[in-house]
């Protein structure tokens, strides 16, 4: 009944589902803790620099939509938004989000709120002024945070989600007119150009863990923790399979051609 | 972050971007104007792109898959032109293209005027054909890969294959002995590593925008994929073939803009350690 | 060159179109707006033509043929729309999975072969020893950024980055700066040769129609004007068109 | 209707579709071949379907601009609608290959998509000029990467200086390709997780917007 050749495939793929799922199930009990993200930590000394030179701080999600493929990035970068909106509200500083997509912004508005309301300064937030829905349309939407930075010269800028060629334009443009920046995607293609310009990374899966790290979602962390014994298995069959190789023998490689 | 500096090194650092990008254009047009004839080295992988077509057994056939836009017009029309010539050159031969992308029908409407298969003595539905856009991606290929003609029976005018000799045989996957994709879509360019050569094992030569090219490599690496080459290496596969064309005709301006670009990333550091230095000298 | 007036026409839209697209890497302008909104419209148009040819290929020809069936899938495929719809949206939930559903389990059952095991063994089957020096060597150092870069991406264990193991991490993020790098020059190669291509056909296909040569200052200089803020020109007053 | 119509049914036929799909590909069962060759090709007509609906989202968004009359915006917004009924009613009834829409889709649409992505080279010079610094050593090795696969770009900078050539090959075949694969296995994990949780009813994304008992139930 199974198909020779895909019988060790199956196996991955079940004791993936495992992992995960198990994960999942242990994380509503207690939370995985995460290891260190260089990025994250340079949150709070970036939002200071603003409260110093008494500039905004700008974020904002790059394209996709909460019902496609690329929705895992943009809840993310509205994780890590909560956090910088804490932070902000903390030291003082006025937070622009530019928005994309016209439904993240009641979520964005709600996620917002609550951390001026975990900061102590319910008071101090506008949502009408600090949420922008740009244009849902790519090149408006690029040009359009381009004019923002042009005009209100933010001291630090935060991209974290599904970006795409407007990365590149973003990044450039904040760069040109001075701005301390954070950037992290999951999008490939578009990694280099922010490893390029900005000053901290957070390089492809480093934004999902950032995301679950804030949000505390047991669902995402324990996501995370499974994929994590995945990355385990991999890591001791590629350091065994050399091994085995340098030996003389293909054992491993057999056992993965099952 | 960039510093706004002042003094020569500061202000050699912020050179107004109007002025960086009428240099890049005047480096573009100058040898568009006056072209030079750069010489043009042909690397491995076209090479062994070039020998895997040319070892097919007469008589097999080929799925190229049209699955690039618009925006990659300029890299991979000139290499899908050329890999045609070297296709209907070599004869008997049965090309049967499809498109993964909205844009590929049109696209290859293009191609195939710029080739004149006729010269060769090819004949549309008789050596080439094409079977339309098919939606859905890597379900298209999927549903291709198990049996074609239970997907689609109309080539991309909407006329029946039945009557086209060439799709005479031609089942599912496994009637194909190459597999071509030519893609501006990491969907499409690593779709068809999870959706033929996962399953079928078809050989598969890929070309795509050069910025792709790094995504691909781990999959070259891993034998999933025969040659990799990058759109921007038309130019050789028009040399190796001796049909110089587009391909060749940017050689000249990607050396010349290459150079500019390199002298930049030279200026730009020897201005941000100067005014280090200056720096340093003035405050410490 | 004797071309047709379609042709001929063809060009000139193309040619502005083109330009004015370009105007957007100095400043944005009324030009730009018009192109990029004909570029929306475009798309959006060219997916709908498409879309109408391939229901008509794959569903309507087989059902007008016989296959009952597609009757399902039309139905299916109409409904889809009531997403739009205040009270019924939550019917068009019922094709997407359908979507949905096939769209995971073709990635699945390929991505663990294709991207995960094919390349645990195509590292593993790697020669260190055996084989001369260099080779040996640069094989060392694939494996070891291999194993440092999937190492880096652990998150769950942070025990596993600590003291001196971070140094692993640090190996890591130098492989993939390289790599990062490689692409940003590659991307640059892409980025040249589609510059080149439109640069190419302004220069070889409309400068030299009549009368190109001397309408090319006037679109740049009118795209210039339009990128003066509405305020500081003298016409038009910002409100009427801007 | 009942919340498990609306929201649980969905979850189990996305549930169904993947096991089938997987099942056919991974288990010898006999039956499933043709079931998941007709649910494959239902699929490819469905995603035609849903390809009008980006022209249904840009209906809704710029009839509105049309009918507060948005200063800068409603003029454009006109533009763009008649777009997209002039594509569509020039491909459908002309055909999508015909020599009409040929004509309208290379003075439109080829020359603006083209141009559209070719546009940020520009951002890409002025980005090698100013920000491509050997800051650290980690910006340090990404520029001398970076500067080395450049002049290998440059045709005639490889005739040239030959020794590029092998050092290219070398930091493609093994830097690069080493650190794309150790991404590529942990992405891998993320799809399979991604799949996973969709599978499931954890992932929810797909059903679009939820109302408040869906949200809890």
């Amino acid at each position: 009944m199974l198909v020779a050749g895909r019988i060790f495939a199956l196996g991955m793929l079940i004791a993936l589902w495992v992992f995960i799922i198990g994960c999942m199930e242990m994380a509503k009990k207690k939370l995985p803790s995460f290891r260190k993200l260089a990025g994250l930590d340079a949150l709070p000394e970036m939002v200071g620099r603003a409260a110093e030179m008494n500039r905004p701080v700008h974020y904002t999600t790059g394209l996709g939509e909460l019902t496609g493929t690329v929705a895992p990035q943009l809840v993310a970068g509205l994780a890590v938004l909560g956090y910088v909106s804490e932070l902000a509200a903390k030291y003082g500083v006025k937070i622009v989000y530019s928005v994309y997509q016209a439904q993240v912004m009641p979520l964005a508005t709600e996620i917002m709120r609550e951390a001026y309301i975990r900061a102590g300064k319910p008071d101090a937030f506008n949502a009408e002024d600090q949420i922008r829905y740009l244009s849902g349309e790519q090149f408006a939407y690029a040009t359009a945070v381009q004019g923002f930075a042009e005009r209100e010269r933010p001291a630090a800028n935060i991209m974290i989600g599904p970006f795409y060629a407007e990365s590149m334009m973003f990044s450039e443009t904040f760069f040109r007119i001075g701005s301390i920046q954070l950037a992290g995607t999951a999008r490939g293609y578009q990694i280099p150009f922010f490893a390029v310009i900005c000053d901290y990374l957070l390089i492809g899966e480093e934004i999902y863990a950032a995301g679950a790290y804030l949000s505390k979602d047991p669902v995402q962390c324990g996501s995370i923790q499974g994929q994590d014994l995945g990355k385990l298995i991999a890591w001791i069959l590629m350091f065994v399979g050399v091994l085995a190789t340098v030996a003389g023998s293909s054992i491993i490689n057999d056992l993965l051609k099952a | 972050m960039s510093k706004q500096g002042t003094g020569f090194w500061g202000k050699l650092e912020d050179v107004p971007r109007e002025i960086l990008y009428a240099i890049l254009l005047i480096v573009f047009i100058i040898p568009m104007l006056k072209p030079v004839g750069f010489p043009v080295p042909i690397s491995d992988a076209v090479k062994k792109w070039h020998a895997t077509i040319d070892a097919l057994p007469a008589g097999s056939a080929i799925m190229i898959d049209f699955g690039y836009s618009g925006g990659g017009e300029p890299e991979l029309g000139p290499m899908a032109v050329a890999v045609y010539h070297h296709i209907f050159r070599k004869g008997g031969l049965k090309s049967i293209t499809m498109s993964t992308s909205l844009e590929g029908p049109l696209l290859w409407d293009k191609v195939i005027a710029e080739v004149n298969p006729a010269k060769y003595g090819a004949k549309y539905g008789v050596d080439y054909i094409h079977i339309g856009y098919i939606s859905g991606t890597e379900t298209a290929m999927a549903a291709v890969g198990k049996d074609l003609r239970a997907t689609t029976n109309t080539d991309y005018k909407g006329a029946s294959l039945d009557q086209y000799p060439i799709m005479q045989g031609i089942k599912d996957a496994s009637s194909f002995k190459l597999l071509i994709c030519y893609t501006t879509g990491g969907d499409q360019s690593e779709g068809w590593v999870r959706q033929w050569y996962t399953p079928y094992k078809t050989p598969y030569l890929l070309s795509v925008i050069a910025m792709m090219v790094p995504t691909m490599l781990p999959y070259q690496k891993a034998g999933q994929i025969v040659s990799l080459t990058s759109g921007a290496q038309a130019g050789e596969m028009e040399l190796l073939l001796g049909v110089p064309a587009r391909g060749i005709k940017s050689a000249d301006v990607i050396t010349l803009t290459h150079l500019l670009v390199f002298a930049f990333v030279v200026m730009g550091n020897i201005a941000y350690y100067g005014r280090k230095a200056s720096e340093r000298a003035r405050g410490g | 060159m004797a071309v047709d007036l379609a042709s001929v026409v063809q060009i000139w839209l193309a040619a502005l179109f083109t330009i004015w697209i370009y105007s957007i890497a100095f400043r944005d302008n009324v030009f730009f707006k018009f192109a990029e909104h004909t570029f929306v419209g475009a798309a959006a148009g060219h997916s709908i033509v498409y879309g109408f040819d391939n229901v008509r290929r794959y569903g309507w020809d087989p059902l007008t043929k016989g296959a009952l069936l597609y009757v399902v899938v039309f139905l299916l495929g109409v409904i889809l729309y009531t997403r739009y719809h205040k009270k019924y949206f939550w019917v068009s939930r019922f094709p997407l999975a359908v979507m949905v559903g096939i769209g995971i389990g073709l990635s699945m059952r390929a991505t663990v072969t294709a991207e995960f095991i094919a390349q645990i063994q195509s590292t593993a089957a790697m020669k260190v020893l055996g084989v001369d020096a260099w080779t040996g060597f640069s094989n060392l150092i694939f494996i070891i950024i291999v194993l440092t870069v999937v190492y880096f991406f652990i998150f769950t264990l942070p025990s596993m980055h600590k003291g001196n193991l971070g140094l692993i991490s640090k190996i890591a993020r130098f492989g993939m700066m390289a790599a990062f790098g490689y692409s940003f020059a590659n991307t640059v190669l892409s980025r040249f040769n589609m510059i080149f291509g439109r640069l190419d056909f302004l220069m070889s296909s409309w400068l030299p129609l009549p009368g190109a040569m001397v309408a090319m200052p006037i679109v740049l200089i009118l795209v210039a004007y339009a990128m003066i803020p509405a305020q500081k020109r003298p016409w038009p007053k910002p409100g009427k068109t801007k | 209707m009942s919340l498990f119509v609306r929201r649980q049914l969905p979850i189990v036929l996305v549930f169904v579709a993947a096991v089938l799909v997987m099942a056919d590909y991974f288990l010898k069962i006999p039956g499933t071949g043709p079931v998941v060759k007709d649910l494959q090709n239902w699929g490819i007509i469905l995603t035609a379907f849903s390809l009008g609906f980006g022209a249904v989202n840009l209906f809704y968004l710029h009839t509105r601009h049309i009918s507060r009359r948005t200063p800068g915006q409603w003029p454009f917004s006109t533009w763009l609608l008649l777009m997209i009924v002039v594509f569509t009613i020039v491909g459908v009834t002309m055909g999508p290959t015909g020599p009409q829409y040929s004509w309208l889709y290379n003075s439109s649409y080829f020359a603006l998509s083209a141009t559209v992505y070719s546009s940020l080279g520009f951002y890409m010079t002025t980005g090698c000029y100013r920000a491509l610094r050997a800051r650290n050593a980690e910006a340090a090795l990404l520029l001398v990467v970076g500067a080395i696969a450049l002049l290998r770009n440059a045709p005639a900078v490889a005739v040239g200086v030959p020794i590029i050539i092998p050092m290219e090959a070398w930091l493609s075949a093994i830097p690069t390709t080493s650190a794309q694969r150790g991404i590529m296995i942990g992405a891998s994990l993320g799809a399979i997780a991604l799949g996973v949780r969709t599978m499931i009813g954890r992932e929810t994304g797909f059903l679009g917007r939820l109302t408040e008992a869906e949200r809890r139930g």
